[in-house]
């Protein structure tokens, strides 16, 4: 960590705490009846996109999952096309059509959300094999949940980036359930980092709620994929405080276990250690905070002005050239 | 009569029959301690435990193709596909492997199992949560594909459909889940390949499947305030589909709309069109219209998905136009 | 003109394309060393070198996942899915993500990817290697769907389609591969949407695709030693579908008859029959007629294969029939 | 090996030799134009399907692929069934509507050979779910390639078992090629049966042309099977002689792969063997030799004498009960 310049630090800090606040607000507004369709909150994973994103440009690619919105702030995704797109608005990232499980900003390398359970793990070996084909030096990063890493696709994909030795780096968020499922129902190891034995990648196990720890496995491994030497997989054990989808009773797990996640909090403990490091104060806190509850206001009142797409709309941007009428 | 949630008839459906027939289990994503995303496996690991109510990992293949190995070595499964949009992942093992098992053993082969899955837009779940498919598995020679409307209708498919000795694609929509119905208590059979005239007319025939049929019937409703008689029959099940009962009705009312969810592009709704225009074509008195969904994916946001599924005023002009009259839209 | 195969002008479509576009790759299983199980790929190897010339893994969804991927980070992916009835373990990435990537993420991603593949019985390839599943791909919004049935068409499709910016679905049929014909040297496009007229004729209209076209072809010839007049259009692509072409010539003729080796139920042409059925009912002087394979896996035994394709005979009598005439079968 | 009885190994030994001679005829026919379709010849692996059957009752089950010849041998098919089924005969196991790909015998437990790579899996899966809800202490074996180790559904098939300790037996028959493409080339480990360790189940490697070794490997996995202890995962390393349908030319492999393979025929080695332990001489072997001849000409009469399907039968057997007619 004494190696991480301090703007990093910092700016790590910062999107954390940018993704909790937005979240946390899109959760109220769910509730409120203003989002509509299903909402999928990252929050208490915040960790894991922010550690690994930290070392991306816009040149490098990710894929997401329908858990995507901390992705994609990590990224650099911006909060007014975002919180729009979660109203359905048209001046949202997607004019309304996408919503939650599928914003994207294919400009910002951010090739979706997904609704689709191991959608993406061979879309993003296909971003790295034509950053290789290119002779480029980024990266394609995969996020991925514990209960995708049983999808044959996910296998699929990782099986070929490995072959091709293509700059693909699979990130596998463990929350330990995938909706109702713990992980020790729905497969038999503990450690899906060893699954990348099948593949003869490295494969990692980090504290996902250690965002430093995060930081440091995602650098060796997209280190490894920019110099050409191949795929690899680190797994984050990290856990959801929100339900599956926002609504959910969440009857499949317990207080308790909830409780004890919540005292491994990722942003807390940051924010101990670069007090510690005298990089952070309460002032500095409050203000950060406050900035993020700010543009996050912001973008909800950019969202609640914009106007609905309009009917005419419905049929445009399926085909890239004339429309093909049916 | 007493009244019950198409999700609830769905329910007692599957717990009568896993009361009945101790070879019935029931496996799916979450089926078991969540009851069904839609609730419809609710309280069957209670009543059945873990062994009869299995959650499964997120592997759609595994799922379809469990379901027909243990079928073929003598289980009667019932599955549950989230959505039907997930087919994608795990198509090959339904249509190449239990669909055709069968006919490539020479006969050799029973396999009883339901697909329960579900589709339909209107919750502004997007375009990978929200498709209407009923085309695909149509066009599956080896498959049934049964479809219920109302909850009276969906208790008595299930069971029937539990009960057939083939691999069945039992498509609930998601925006019937809520709506009520009488429904009988205890057991009762609907077969499959039979139609139901909805309402009976004589001026005009609509066809209409899952949620469009009260679509088809609250427009049948209002045009008889203006002595419009239309006739409403739901097929029920696309394969077998009873164009018998459609063939009468058209004889009968000389003209013909066709209401889907789907898009319209090679959907049920074609198939329907192209029977009549074989076989009752010189009872016909004007073009066939279909009122289905456009050629798109489903948007998200709600001022567009309301747009994309047919609405009534859509299914009324398409009645007027094949009745004669000019079009409002 | 110089004549080359089916398969022979494909291949030629990619080396020329190939050469002109670096950003062009092939992709697929047995591609590379093996030159394509059909040979269509053959010599690109030699010429493109392995970065270009990829063989992969058995993990369709991997390949077309990859494709559409390599796709939207700026490359065009030209892919073999073997057989088409292995869509199944893939379609997921073709039609949830492929497909749709454009319109979800609000029109902002370019998708030029071309899935080549090929479909048909005619070799007792049997159940899992036979089928014709064009209908699947045109119900998905946001696909094109492209089907040569000449070497002339197949070359000029190709290159059109390598062309189009968006994801296609080009469907070879594997008994046209060994079929000759006259090809231009040097590239040509033919647009996509634009059905071809194979045979102008004033008495019947007959839609025909792939493998079938030849067989319309061999029929309107022999009745025309009878003074019957057959026009046969083959509508090249499904989507877009050029309705135009095939309404005017049933303007003229008034009766249509549509032959494809799919399956019928819910096929394309019950696309093709509804939507004339819609737009040219008055000048319809008979039913429209569909001759398909009958309802039932394709067979392995050749005994029963030759009874499961449409033959030419079967053809006849449905020309006959819309003419008013008896049928013999 | 000693511990084998006497009858086992005699047997095991007829089986090889059948399969051989099975497949060698088979391989004429084709080259002789009596065989429509794709034939996949299993020549030179004998060893791996015997080995493992040879535990197998008709009450376990197994799933095969598009090289099955030698599995449903070993697993008790008749002969004469199986050839005119490759004919196309009406007399045939699948009545001449599945042919080489599909041939089935479920009263043997044998749920078909399949032309879906990957196909089986799944499956066999299923088959090992009611073997276990019914309470029986039999098995379901899975015969799957090296190829088709990549594909999806074998990762879910493998997960799925192990979750729930079904009896499910998976032999991965690593023949080094998916048709063109060699083992080096498709997948970056050399042993596959480390993919084991994916799904905590044992795997393990064994010489796929020793044919005690695959019967000692199957004896364990079965026998854990069998007392509810869950999947194992069995790696036999073999070869191919024949291409990979008849009529492939083989340009991806060299003559001297193939001799080298050659050498090392399970069927001489396993012969010497038995020689040594004084249960053959020249004179059985010849009349095994002899007796399978003479069974195979019978399979090959019964089929050419067999009259073809009838049209009226192309519209059977797609649905139990009532036809539907469309
Ligand atoms: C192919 C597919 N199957 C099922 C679903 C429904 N579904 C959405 S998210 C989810 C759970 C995913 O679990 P995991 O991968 O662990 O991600 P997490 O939700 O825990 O972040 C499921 C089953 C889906 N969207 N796609
Ligand atoms: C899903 C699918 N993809 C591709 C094929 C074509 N195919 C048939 S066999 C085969 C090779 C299989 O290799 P492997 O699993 O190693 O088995 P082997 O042929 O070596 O016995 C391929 C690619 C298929 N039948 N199914
Ligand atoms: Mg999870
Ligand atoms: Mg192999």
């Amino acid at each position: 960590m004494s190696e991480i310049p301090k703007e990093t630090l910092l700016s790590i800090y910062e999107t954390m705490v940018k993704i909790r606040v937005f979240e946390s607000r899109v959760s109220e507004l769910f509730a409120q009846g203003k989002l509509p369709g299903f909402i999928h909150l990252y929050i208490g994973e915040e960790a894991v996109a922010t550690g690994v994103c930290a070392h991306l440009n816009p040149g490098d690619y990710i894929t997401s999952t329908h858990r995507g919105h901390g992705h994609l702030i990590a990224k650099g995704g911006d909060l007014k096309l975002m919180m729009a797109e979660l109203y359905g608005k048209r001046t949202g990232y997607c004019k309304g059509k996408g919503g939650s499980m599928h914003i994207a900003d294919v400009d910002l390398g951010i090739l979706g959300a997904n609704g689709i359970v191991g959608g993406g793990p061979p879309i993003a070996t296909g971003a790295g094999f034509a950053l290789k084909y290119q002779g480029k030096d980024n990266v394609a990063v995969c996020f991925f949940g514990d209960g995708a890493s049983n999808q044959g696709t996910t296998h699929e994909g990782m099986n070929m980036a490995a072959i091709w030795k293509l700059p693909v780096v699979f990130v596998c968020e463990n929350n330990f359930y995938g909706i109702s499922l713990s992980q020790e129902r729905h497969q038999s190891i503990s450690d899906i980092a060893d699954r990348a034995a099948a593949y003869d990648m490295p494969g990692v196990v980090v504290d996902g709620n250690d965002v430093t720890a995060v930081y440091e496995a995602a650098a060796e491994a997209i280190k490894r994929a920019r110099a050409g030497h191949g795929p690899s997989l680190i797994e984050c054990k990290t856990y959801r405080y929100r339900g599956h989808f926002e609504g959910d009773p969440t009857v499949y797990r317990s207080k308790e276990e909830l409780e004890a996640w919540m005292k491994k909090d990722p942003i807390p403990r940051f924010e101990t250690n670069l007090k510690k490091m005298g990089l952070l104060d309460d002032a500095r806190i409050m203000a950060i905070h406050k900035e993020m509850e700010d543009r996050v206001d912001e973008a909800i009142r950019f969202a609640e002005e914009s106007p609905w797409p309009d009917p005419s709309e419905l049929l445009e941007d399926i085909y890239t050239g004339p429309a093909v009428v049916v | 009569m007493r009244k019950l949630t198409y999700a609830g008839a769905l329910n007692e459906a599957l717990r009568l029959e896993m009361q009945r027939d101790p070879t019935i289990f029931v496996a799916g994503e979450d089926v078991g301690t969540y009851g069904g995303i839609f609730g419809v496996t609710n309280g069957l690991l209670a009543e059945f435990g873990p062994k009869r109510v299995v959650d499964t990992p997120i592997t759609e293949s595994a799922i379809i193709g469990m379901a027909t190995g243990a079928a073929a070595a003598g289980l009667r499964p019932v599955v549950e596909l989230m959505f039907i949009d997930f087919i994608g992942v795990s198509l090959d093992q339904l249509f190449n492997q239990a669909a055709k098992m069968k006919y490539m053993f020479g006969g050799k082969a029973t396999l009883p199992l339901v697909l329960r899955t579900e589709c339909g837009a209107g919750m502004s779940a997007a375009a990978q949560h929200s498709q209407c498919l009923e085309s695909w598995f149509m066009h599956v020679p080896g498959l049934k594909v049964v479809l219920p409307s109302t909850p009276y209708d969906a208790k008595g498919l299930l069971i029937s459909s539990i009960r057939d000795n083939n691999p069945i694609v039992f498509i609930e929509h998601k925006m019937l889940y809520g709506t009520e119905g009488e429904v009988p208590e205890g057991e009762y059979t609907i077969p499959l390949g039979k139609a139901d005239i909805k309402r009976a007319g004589t001026d005009v025939t609509v066809v209409a499947t899952l949620a469009m049929v009260p679509k088809a019937l609250a427009v049948a409703e209002e045009l008889s305030k203006e002595g419009i008689s239309v006739e409403v029959i739901d097929p029920r099940t696309l394969t077998p589909l009873d164009e018998e009962t459609i063939l009468e009705s058209v004889k009968k009312t000389h003209r013909l709309v066709i209401v889907t969810e789907e898009v319209g592009h090679a959907g049920s709704s074609a198939e329907i069109a192209a029977r009549v225009a074989e076989k009752a074509f010189d009872y016909l008195d004007a073009g066939i219209r279909r009122v289905t969904a456009p050629f798109s994916p489903v948007p998200f946001s709600p001022a567009l998905e309301s747009h994309f599924i047919p609405s009534e005023a859509k299914i009324m002009d398409a009645v007027r136009a094949v009745l004669g009259a000019p079009e409002t839209a």
